[in-house]
């Protein structure tokens, strides 16, 4: 998809959309309409195509019924439905919700909203290595806790978390536990009922599917009031009429995920190794953000000391490659990331982060042409900084 | 980077007048690594003019864009002519910034200005009234 | 679109996606990706994408500044943002909230959730052609008054409600006029300007653009917090990855209704007048539900007494006609229409109403074919029926 | 019509047994129209048999289709035969129904007992125990 001469590297930016999903999701633009709800035959297929894609979902994450998935519109607003919808429906129990330091700014941000009005939010730290830290866990339950929130994989380090255990603690005291596994969907094997999971936000866009989908998954007789409300579709969960072809190629882009991802995490972990191994090697001063080994298998975060990374991300834009960083100029809130800083970095060695994701179309050959321009980009940006110790590159 | 003018992308590019002066008549440091930006702006005095102006930035491409466009307006400009480079104009001259860079990443003219009072407080020179300079040493990151 | 012996009467329920809308999306699933917030060259297309589209938008509903056009899902969630976001934010005003008597159900649902959070919701009575009463509008405005919703015109019943009035009414009193622009959208021209519109949602969907796409008009200025939080995307009133594909869909259809809509509301207006005409003079005891001139061009609602309308729908689809009705039994409420109760019509006539909504599809044939086929059809149901009078076919 | 299965179609498209039975040996009406439904159901009694079953309906697909099944069903059967017909009888004969109309629209079985009931107090017999039409000159309508 991109120029012969570029190399995309920021999947968990945004992915492309895979042309298999895009084939099946064409016929609900070109040939099948009609409102789901509809009780003539023109709704008929298009409930078809739905439902299928219910099932295709469901079954990726193993969703014991189909209807446990609810279609929105993408991660934030399933993480926004999930906590509001979870807290305020269970406010008699309590008014205690936990989180892990190192939420994706759309759980932030909720909870906050939901501080403001009544909740106390309890933030769990995490190790150097963005690992939450089940013992505070336990210390912060208590009776009155309504719902812990913990991502299954960060999406900034790859950092993927305890859930199992985590679930495991929450419910000991009947707590909900839903999970923001928008980064991990599709990269890794994820079950429901294995990880003990009531409700969980996804997107259909960091699988392959197209944005401006995603779902909740909410466990039969989980206690949730919906966030959107309207003409009862989704079963009252979600109101608004149908994106089908939306769903259609969410559905098949979970079907595909199903299929391939076992495979192609071990391709792209290799890759990532690689490019982990090459950049320490080449480069001094220069760290690896996260775990080393419970790590989703598409995420490099590196660390440069001496340098700020929008520089370096401009700097290999220039090289035809893309990528993000931590730093806080490419953040809309201009500060480094929380998640960096909650693992204890410092904050002139947060704005030095470079995040390369990998994704379906990257090659070994990508790793090679990255390792051969990163060395001389970071030994310029170098040159260059006041901080840089003399004859430090 | 659709953020950027062609003209900062060129100065980001191809920085004009990196490194020390190391016999400089003046330094200005000013930003702070903690925010993510950090200018020093060497200067060279001769007579009242600038001789020669260089930088050393940690930042984003619109510090180190700004750094180098600030050391090729003020080079050859008299002392009086070089305090009245402000903000505005350094972003003027790169053909514009994002509107989320302009205070954060814009600290060029301050680090001048700051380089410029070292040097007269090492010669004894009077600052003229009215000069301040808001981000030195600050304490708090600036945004947006 | 749909069969060669098969007409579509039922836009109003689903609107088929315009090929050229399509076409136009088709490199942003194809071609174009990257986050529109990215800072590298891959964001740099889908930025431009995305607001290439908001102005074309603005442009539609005369909106000031595109920055006054929020992206969201899709009507209903602009809906929940709208109302809850103005009401909330605005609540040291007061806690009144005006509305019609007839608005859609996802504004119903809204002002419900807000009737139990404190506010006292008012529902303007309308006449018998659902023409909202100005004059009791004039006698719920208070200075506690905070929001005045009333929808630009009625998705059943076609009726054009007098916007600009309403708002001035709402502004003595400095209230927020919100209109629900769903049914109008692109079938009749919208000024935000001339109407003194603060706040409209529209969907994509409704102006044969994709589903799972609509904006929220904000006017500048308008105090309002967001439903959806996080990432802080469309400038913070709308967080989540930007569905660009889908955006530039909604503005190309925008611009298209721009380009073509009053001479489309000429055609259809001949169709729909003939459909109405020929009904009547057909078919004894039949009603127009709606107001005879300030109408919708696309939207026939008729009602037939002594039978009930999804048996009528029923038949209809048997001829290959897809049509909608205000009976019970096609809602998921089992209730009939609101909106024609709201009118005075009692239940069993309501039961039998009939929505036809014509769109860009419809020929003159197509209103002959059903003139030919819907007499025999009422005439059918109205034997089996135990209420029709002796004689009444 | 997706909604439906293909039975319920045919009887929709194919009413069996429409219209009134002038000299009815029992009449039973249930339903109301305000709610969307309304059945009549006819019988001619002939010993202790049905000899006859006509419909009236008012009513949408499901009602039209469980109608004309009953009238189909309960020809021919006796009288206690009849009496056990339930509304599941009836919808499984038609290969089910949408959850959303199992009660709203499924008054057929109702409306046959109720014209047995009909039939006996004409003929002053005494209803067997047990027997109650719970939709009978409803007030308030059933939803789902
Ligand atoms: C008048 C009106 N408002 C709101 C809506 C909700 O729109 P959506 O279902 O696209 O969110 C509709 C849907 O048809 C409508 O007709
Ligand atoms: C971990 C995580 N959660 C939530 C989100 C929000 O997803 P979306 O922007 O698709 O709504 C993201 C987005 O990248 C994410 O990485």
């Amino acid at each position: 998809m991109a120029q012969p001469n570029q190399i995309y590297m920021d999947y968990s930016s945004y992915c492309p959309i895979e042309p298999r999903v895009l084939k099946e999701m064409l016929p609900y633009y070109e040939r099948y309409f009609g409102n789901p709800s509809s009780p003539h035959s023109f709704g008929v297929q298009m409930k078809a195509g739905l439902e299928a894609a219910r099932e295709k979902v469901a079954s990726l994450i193993n969703a014991e019924k189909p209807s446990e998935v609810i279609f929105t519109s993408g991660s934030t607003e399933s993480i926004n439905a999930a906590l509001r919808g979870a807290a305020f429906r269970n406010k008699e129990k309590g008014n205690r919700i936990i989180a892990s330091s190192i939420e994706h700014i759309s759980v932030r941000n909720t909870l906050k909203y939901l501080a403001k009005n009544g909740f106390e939010v309890v933030y769990l730290p995490v190790d150097e290595y963005g690992v939450v830290s089940v013992e505070s866990l336990k210390g912060a339950m208590n009776e009155r806790t309504v719902l812990v929130t913990v991502m299954y994989a960060n999406n900034e380090v790859g950092t993927v978390e305890p859930i199992k255990e985590i679930a495991d603690i929450a419910h000991e005291k009947n707590a909900i536990l839903h999970t923001d596994a928008t980064a991990a969907i599709g990269k890794m094997p994820i079950d429901v009922n294995r990880d003990g999971i009531d409700m969980m936000s996804i997107s259909s866009g960091d699988m392959y599917g197209p944005y401006g989908i995603g779902a909740l998954y909410l466990r039969r007789g989980t206690r949730f009031e919906p966030l959107i409300l309207g003409g009862g579709q989704e079963a009252g969960f979600r109101s608004g009429t149908e994106n089908v072809a939306g769903a259609v190629g969410m559905g098949k882009a979970a079907e595909i995920a199903k299929a391939e991802m076992a495979q192609e995490a071990e391709r792209l972990s290799k890759i990532r190794d690689r490019i982990i191994k090459g950049t320490k090697e080449a480069i001094t001063y220069s760290f690896l953000n996260g775990h080393p080994t419970l790590r989703l298998p598409n995420n490099i975060n590196m660390r440069f000391s001496f340098i700020e990374g929008e520089s370096l991300v401009l700097s290999l834009d220039m090289e035809g490659i893309a990528a993000s960083s931590g730093s806080a100029c490419s953040s809309k809130t201009l500060e480094p990331s929380h998640v960096l800083l909650a693992m204890g970095i410092p904050h002139e060695e947060a704005q030095g982060s470079l995040l390369l994701s990998l994704g379906r179309w990257n090659t070994p050959q990508d790793a090679q042409k990255l390792l051969e321009v990163l060395p001389n980009i970071v030994r310029g940006l170098r040159e260059m900084s006041p901080i840089a110790p003399p004859g430090v590159r | 980077m659709g953020m950027y003018t062609e003209k900062v992308m060129d100065h980001f590019r191809h920085p004009r007048n990196v490194g020390e002066i190391k016999d400089a008549d003046g330094i200005g440091k000013v930003g702070n690594p903690v925010c993510g930006d950090l200018m020093w702006i060497y200067i060279k005095v001769k007579g009242d003019r600038l001789e020669d102006v260089k930088f050393k930035t940690f930042g984003c491409g619109a510090a180190i864009a700004t750094s180098s466009m600030i050391t090729e307006m003020a080079k050859g400009k008299t002392i009086d002519e070089a305090l009245k480079i402000s903000r505005q104009d350094v972003a003027d001259a790169l053909g514009g910034l994002p509107a989320i860079k302009m205070h954060c990443s814009n600290l060029a003219s301050d680090g001048l200005k700051s380089a410029i009072l070292d040097y007269m407080k090492r010669n004894g020179i009077k600052p003229p009234e009215g000069i301040k300079i808001e981000s030195e040493h600050e304490d708090v990151c600036e945004t947006g």
